[in-house]
């Protein structure tokens, strides 16, 4: 037994297993992906830049209410119009703008906004963010976030003045808290 | 070091050492005030707070759907049980019941994230302990459970992917194929991380008997997760106090028996593996219908406080709460993060050792400062 | 007139510069293999965005070393500091005086007579490296003990025990080499192989073993790189160090890996001669010049090296130590045994 | 309520309907907890007969159990339970904050755990401001760090604890953040930064106290 363990000691079979494996991968296909060239893209809810749409607003704060660091600011003044004679109240947004640097990510303004499709977004695919200037360049105000000046997109994504369109989402109607 | 205590020949003098909190292998901004004498650890003072951000103070502030993201913040490797326990906790004081495709999707999401997390152990300790390859084929696999949280909720380490009444969203198409197809594939990656440090002579040797807790000595300093398993007590929230629908799943608890290095490294291994277990469970049940439960669009609380945990991938995670009658904010919200508490064994689980082990029972608690500084 | 002249002044000096361009270039391209070996390991790719698939990284990486500041801690003890680089780098390169990496060559002709084109060959060369390496180790103790850093210092003061624990077996797994070639110089060695039709490796496995561990212990790379692990010492011994003196610690790592492959070479793998030279359908093998067997030989060590550094992890202090004096001397003094007795028996 | 006491059971069963209807429970309306009096539970019973005058209240509330202490008698309780009723795991302890309240400001608040049963129980014991608190570092060695991380954050002195400082802020920091009066926007902290400006000890003065 001793002189089994001695030789087992002497010839390191356990240190071959590791080798195997390493020496293994040396040939394998490799995972790396040449990022400026090569881009996975994302999927459809992933989380990105924002996107608005003003004409589908209906400016009633919900996402800068959801914002759990309040980096959305709505200014908006209302508007009457006559409409078959009669009056009519219409809000119009003065500023929408929202504070990119501090923001998380986290999509809840997308999820409380109400309008059918979302009038703000963030399936936008686009991630590269990185600014040499982040107070103004990562300050984005209404007519920013409708024409994505500076803003460099992902590949095949347009801005949402030249009609980009929320990502469906799929499967957030069946929610029971929505159907109530 | 060998041998007994020998009396020295000459005057010694203790080296004051600060380890970190810029080092490569204190995990984040962890500093530790060694004493040494030559390479021994004579005394270990672990300083923290150099992550701090005031989570807790900010919780009372945010409604409580908006406290969620937070929680991502905490253990921010392991995101989806951050959720979890604090989504459980509202749902206990709430008196909400989820519908179980919601329970289910939470599972999965939550094995996933404890996966993620401990092949980010993994990774970390093998690194720590010198051996450089084991993070790169961890890393590979964390890549597809991160591009399954993608496909998921769009996030892939942030996720806010959890709510109070269920989840936000249905699976997307294919997700279901996704997630098994890695699920299948996984434990035959996890054997070639077993390959390359099971078995090693020089693995064992760095890690057996190194920062060895006892059983008594782990529960008396409040240790959960697996350094508490690691030394023999069989104890997992996941089955003592089952939340969302653990108790229809069937999964082992692993524990090991000397409270060392080297059993926590197999309990973990072994933890991902019915991780894996777990989801593949998950995946064949998962049942039809709603993923949200009839919540009010205002969530007002009643008067009272609520505990809850989780079994994180560090051990256990709880929130406890405080409400007011018809608040809509948590009057307090305390989090119990088990990396804090675990990271308060280190000096006497270090005491004596050389520094080179200082790395190896850093790497073994698993901290991640995130969570320990709030 | 001039003969005298050229023969010891002009010819070794043309040589020497010869080598050190080669061998300091060969370095250079050894941190891009190892980083290349590495990375096709750990399923990516390396560097390969520095000229065409990443070939000019290491010229990169000498400009921005060079380019760098050099920075110098205000409580160092400055001379030592300033000295400690050159302390390794130089004995690193001295070994390669005397390394033969190829027989006497009339250069295709070019020469008027055959000439070795190693730099000289003494009588006891083997001694030479051995004495010459181990000076190697005063630069990292006196670099890391003139940052005055905590990490360096202990990282110096592993690298001291280390070298002196693994040169005793090293030497006794040499001394059962000589016993084989009778002789201390390297070309006599391989000249001994030649003769013997017989690469040492095959009687001397147990001393090739208990070799090539102390020359990754010796070299301080994995999994017996203490002195430097970056996870428990930052850095170890150049943790103060940036620019070309980082450059010089980093360089002379590389260039005793190849002392030690070198030397594994001539001492067990026949140094430059080609494998098989008595089959006859491999005969075109002869084609190729020894220079070639050598790098390759040599390549095969230095991947083996890298290789080590992608598997294993690191080996903590004193279980290097239990490693050295437990396992590796005792097992190279049973070695030596052995040999000495086959060799008496064969040779009478 | 009372069954629930005794095995705690997860929450999704312990805030179902007591009948089951035909709607299922997460279409139905929440079913928010109640609280009940728990002067009957046996741990709380034993620990009334054990320590005498311990147990002022004991508050049963979506499953768990609360069981408010005199301070004075924290140490001899905490005792009592671990020894004598099995719970030897302190899970966790913290402290709220009621600064408008009359008996006391503070909540501190531990949670224990016995691994026979699964069983976990909550001490709460008021504090006033000035007011400090017996340590139960002599009892779990685990509470060591979380009476630092309560002494930090609301400024609750521990008498006895073997190494009262500051935890996740730094020595000198001026304030406790989780008090209800600290700001949640912070304060200047150029005490850490500036130590030559601003007085060790003491960071900038707040408003009232005459700074900026």
């Amino acid at each position: 037994m001793a002189v089994s363990q001695f030789f087992s000691k002497l010839i390191p079979t356990d240190l071959f297993a590791g080798l195997r494996v390493t020496g293994g991968y040396f040939l394998r296909k490799k995972e790396t992906v040449q990022f400026p060239e090569q881009r996975r893209e994302p999927t459809e809810r992933f989380r990105g830049l924002f996107s608005y749409d003003v004409d589908r607003c209906i400016d009633c704060h919900l996402c800068a209410r959801a914002c759990p660091i309040n980096i959305i600011f709505i200014r908006d003044h209302a508007e009457y119009e006559e409409i078959d004679g009669k009056k009519k109240k219409k809000l119009v947004v003065d500023r929408y703008d929202i504070d990119v640097k501090r923001c998380m990510f986290c999509g809840l303004c997308e999820e409380a906004c109400p309008t059918h499709p979302k009038s703000v977004w963030l399936t936008t695919k686009t991630y590269e963010g990185a600014n040499y200037e982040r107070n103004e360049e990562l300050y984005f105000t209404k007519e920013r976030l409708m024409s994505w000046d500076g803003i460099k997109a992902f590949p095949g994504v347009v801005s949402p003045a030249q009609g980009q369109e929320p990502g469906n989402l799929a499967g957030t109607k069946t929610g029971g808290g929505e159907a109530a | 070091m060998m041998g007994g205590p020998l009396e020295p020949l000459f005057d010694v003098e203790e080296m004051e050492l600060s380890f970190g909190p810029q080092h490569p292998s204190t995990h984040g901004v962890l500093r530790v005030m060694l004493k040494l004498d030559g390479e021994k650890i004579m005394d270990a003072k672990p300083i923290i707070g150099y992550l701090h951000r005031g989570t807790e103070k900010l919780f009372e502030t945010e409604p409580f759907p908006q406290c969620i993201p937070h929680t991502d913040r905490l253990d921010y490797v392991a995101a989806a049980t951050n959720n979890q326990g604090f989504v459980v906790t509202m749902e206990k004081l709430l008196g909400i019941t989820i519908p179980p495709r919601a329970a289910y999707i939470r599972m999965i999401l939550a094995e996933l994230g404890r996966i993620s997390s401990h092949l980010v152990w993994l990774a970390t300790h093998a690194i720590d302990l010198g051996a450089i390859t084991p993070f790169f084929y961890n890393f590979r696999e964390r890549e597809e459970i991160l591009d399954l949280f993608e496909a998921y909720c769009g996030a892939r380490l942030t996720l806010n992917t959890m709510r109070v009444g269920g989840v936000p969203f249905e699976l997307p198409d294919g997700w279901v194929d996704q997630c098994s197809d890695f699920i299948d594939r996984f434990p035959k990656h996890v054997d070639e991380y077993e390959q390359l440090l099971t078995g090693n002579r020089i693995w064992k040797r760095r890690t057996i008997g190194i920062g060895v807790i006892s059983a008594e000595e782990a529960i008396e300093m409040g240790l959960t997760g697996p350094p508490l398993r690691g030394s023999g007590v069989k104890w997992d929230i996941r089955k003592v106090f089952p939340y969302d629908h653990y108790d229809e799943i069937d999964f082992e608890i692993p524990v090991g028996s000397n409270g060392d290095t080297y059993d926590r490294y197999l309990v973990r291994m072994q933890e991902m593996r019915q991780s894996a277990r777990i989801i593949r469970q998950c995946l064949d049940r998962l049942p039809e219908g709603p993923v949200m439960a009839k919540v009010p669009k205002v969530l007002r609380s009643p008067e009272g406080m609520v505990y809850a945990s989780v079994e994180g991938p560090k051990g256990e995670l709880g929130y406890f709460i405080v409400a007011t009658p018809k608040g809509t904010t948590p009057y307090r919200c305390h989090v119990r993060p088990p990396s804090f508490i675990n990271l308060q064994a280190l000096p006497e689980m270090v005491q004596g050792l050389l520094v080179a082990d200082l790395v190896a029972v850093i790497g073994t608690l698993d901290i991640v400062l995130g969570e320990i500084d709030r | 007139m001039q003969a005298p002249l050229i023969q010891f002044i002009v010819i070794p000096i043309v040589k020497i510069v010869v080598i050190l361009a080669v061998v300091l270039l060969v370095v250079a391209y050894l941190t891009f293999a190892e980083r290349k070996i590495l990375a096709y390991m750990q399923v990516r790719l390396g560097p390969n965005r520095v000229g065409p698939k990443g070939w000019l990284q290491p010229i990169a990486d000498g400009l921005k070393l060079f380019a760098k500041e050099d920075l110098i801690p205000a409580k160092a003890e400055k001379a030592v500091f300033m000295l400690a680089p050159a302390m390794i780098m130089v004995p690193a390169l001295l070994a390669f005086s005397v390394i033969p990496f190829a027989p006497a060559t009339d250069l295709f002709g070019l020469l008027p007579k055959a000439m070795p084109p190693y730099v000289t060959d003494i009588n006891i060369a083997l001694l030479f490296v051995l004495g010459i390496s181990s000076i190697g180790v005063f630069g990292i103790i006196l670099g890391g003990w003139s940052s005055n850093n905590k990490f360096s210092m202990m990282g110096g003061l592993r690298s001291a025990a280390q070298m002196v624990s693994y040169e005793v077996p090293m030497g006794f797994a040499i001394i059962a080499v000589l016993l084989m070639a009778r002789s201390l110089s390297l070309v006599k060695i391989v000249e001994a192989q030649q003769a013997a039709h017989l690469w040492f490796f095959i009687p001397g496995i147990l001393a090739l073993g208990i070799y090539f561990i102390c020359g990754v212990a010796e070299t301080n790379r994995n999994p017996f790189d203490l002195p430097e692990a970056e996870s428990e010492l930052v850095a170890g011994f150049h943790t103060e160090y940036s620019g070309m003196k980082f450059a010089f610690f980093f360089l002379a790592e590389y260039t005793n890996m190849l002392v030690v492959s070198s030397l594994a070479t001539i001492m067990f793998f026949g140094g430059w001669l080609q494998p098989f030279p008595n089959v006859a359908w491999l005969s075109f093998l002869g084609v190729i010049p020894p220079v070639i067997w050598f790098a390759v030989k040599v390549a095969c060590f230095i991947f083996v090296y890298m290789w080590f550094r992608g598997t294993f992890p690191r080996y903590r202090f004193d279980q290097l130590m239990q490693v050295g004096w437990k396992w590796l001397i005792p097992l190279s003094l049973a070695n030596l045994v052995i040999v000495g007795v086959g060799v008496l028996l064969v040779k009478g | 309520m009372t069954d629930e006491k005794n095995t705690p059971k997860p929450e999704d069963q312990a805030a179902a309907p007591a009948q089951p209807e035909a709607k299922p429970p997460w279409l139905d309306k929440p079913v928010t907890p109640e609280h009940a009096d728990a002067m009957d539970d046996p741990d709380v019973a034993a620990l009334a007969a054990g320590v005498e005058g311990a147990v002022l209240s004991a508050d049963a509330f979506a499953g768990e159990l609360t069981i408010t202490i005199d301070p004075a008698k924290l140490v001899d309780a905490c005792r009592f339970l671990k020894k004598e009723r099995g719970f030897k795991f302190l899970v966790d302890m913290t402290a709220v904050d009621w600064p408008e309240r009359e008996e006391g400001r503070f909540d501190v608040i531990y949670w224990m755990h016995r691994f026979d049963d699964s069983r976990r129980i909550r001490l709460r014991i008021v504090a006033g401001e000035e007011q400090s608190v017996p340590t139960v570092t002599g009892v779990w060695k685990t509470s060591n760090w979380m009476e630092r991380e309560v002494y930090d954050m609301f400024g609750i002195v521990f008498d006895g604890h073997p190494n009262l400082e500051r935890i996740l802020l730094w020595e000198g920091f001026n304030g406790h953040p989780l008090r209800k009066d600290f700001p949640v926007e912070g304060i200047d902290t150029g005490a850490a930064v500036q130590p030559d400006v601003y007085p060790e000890g003491g960071g900038p003065l707040t408003e009232e106290e005459g700074g900026a």
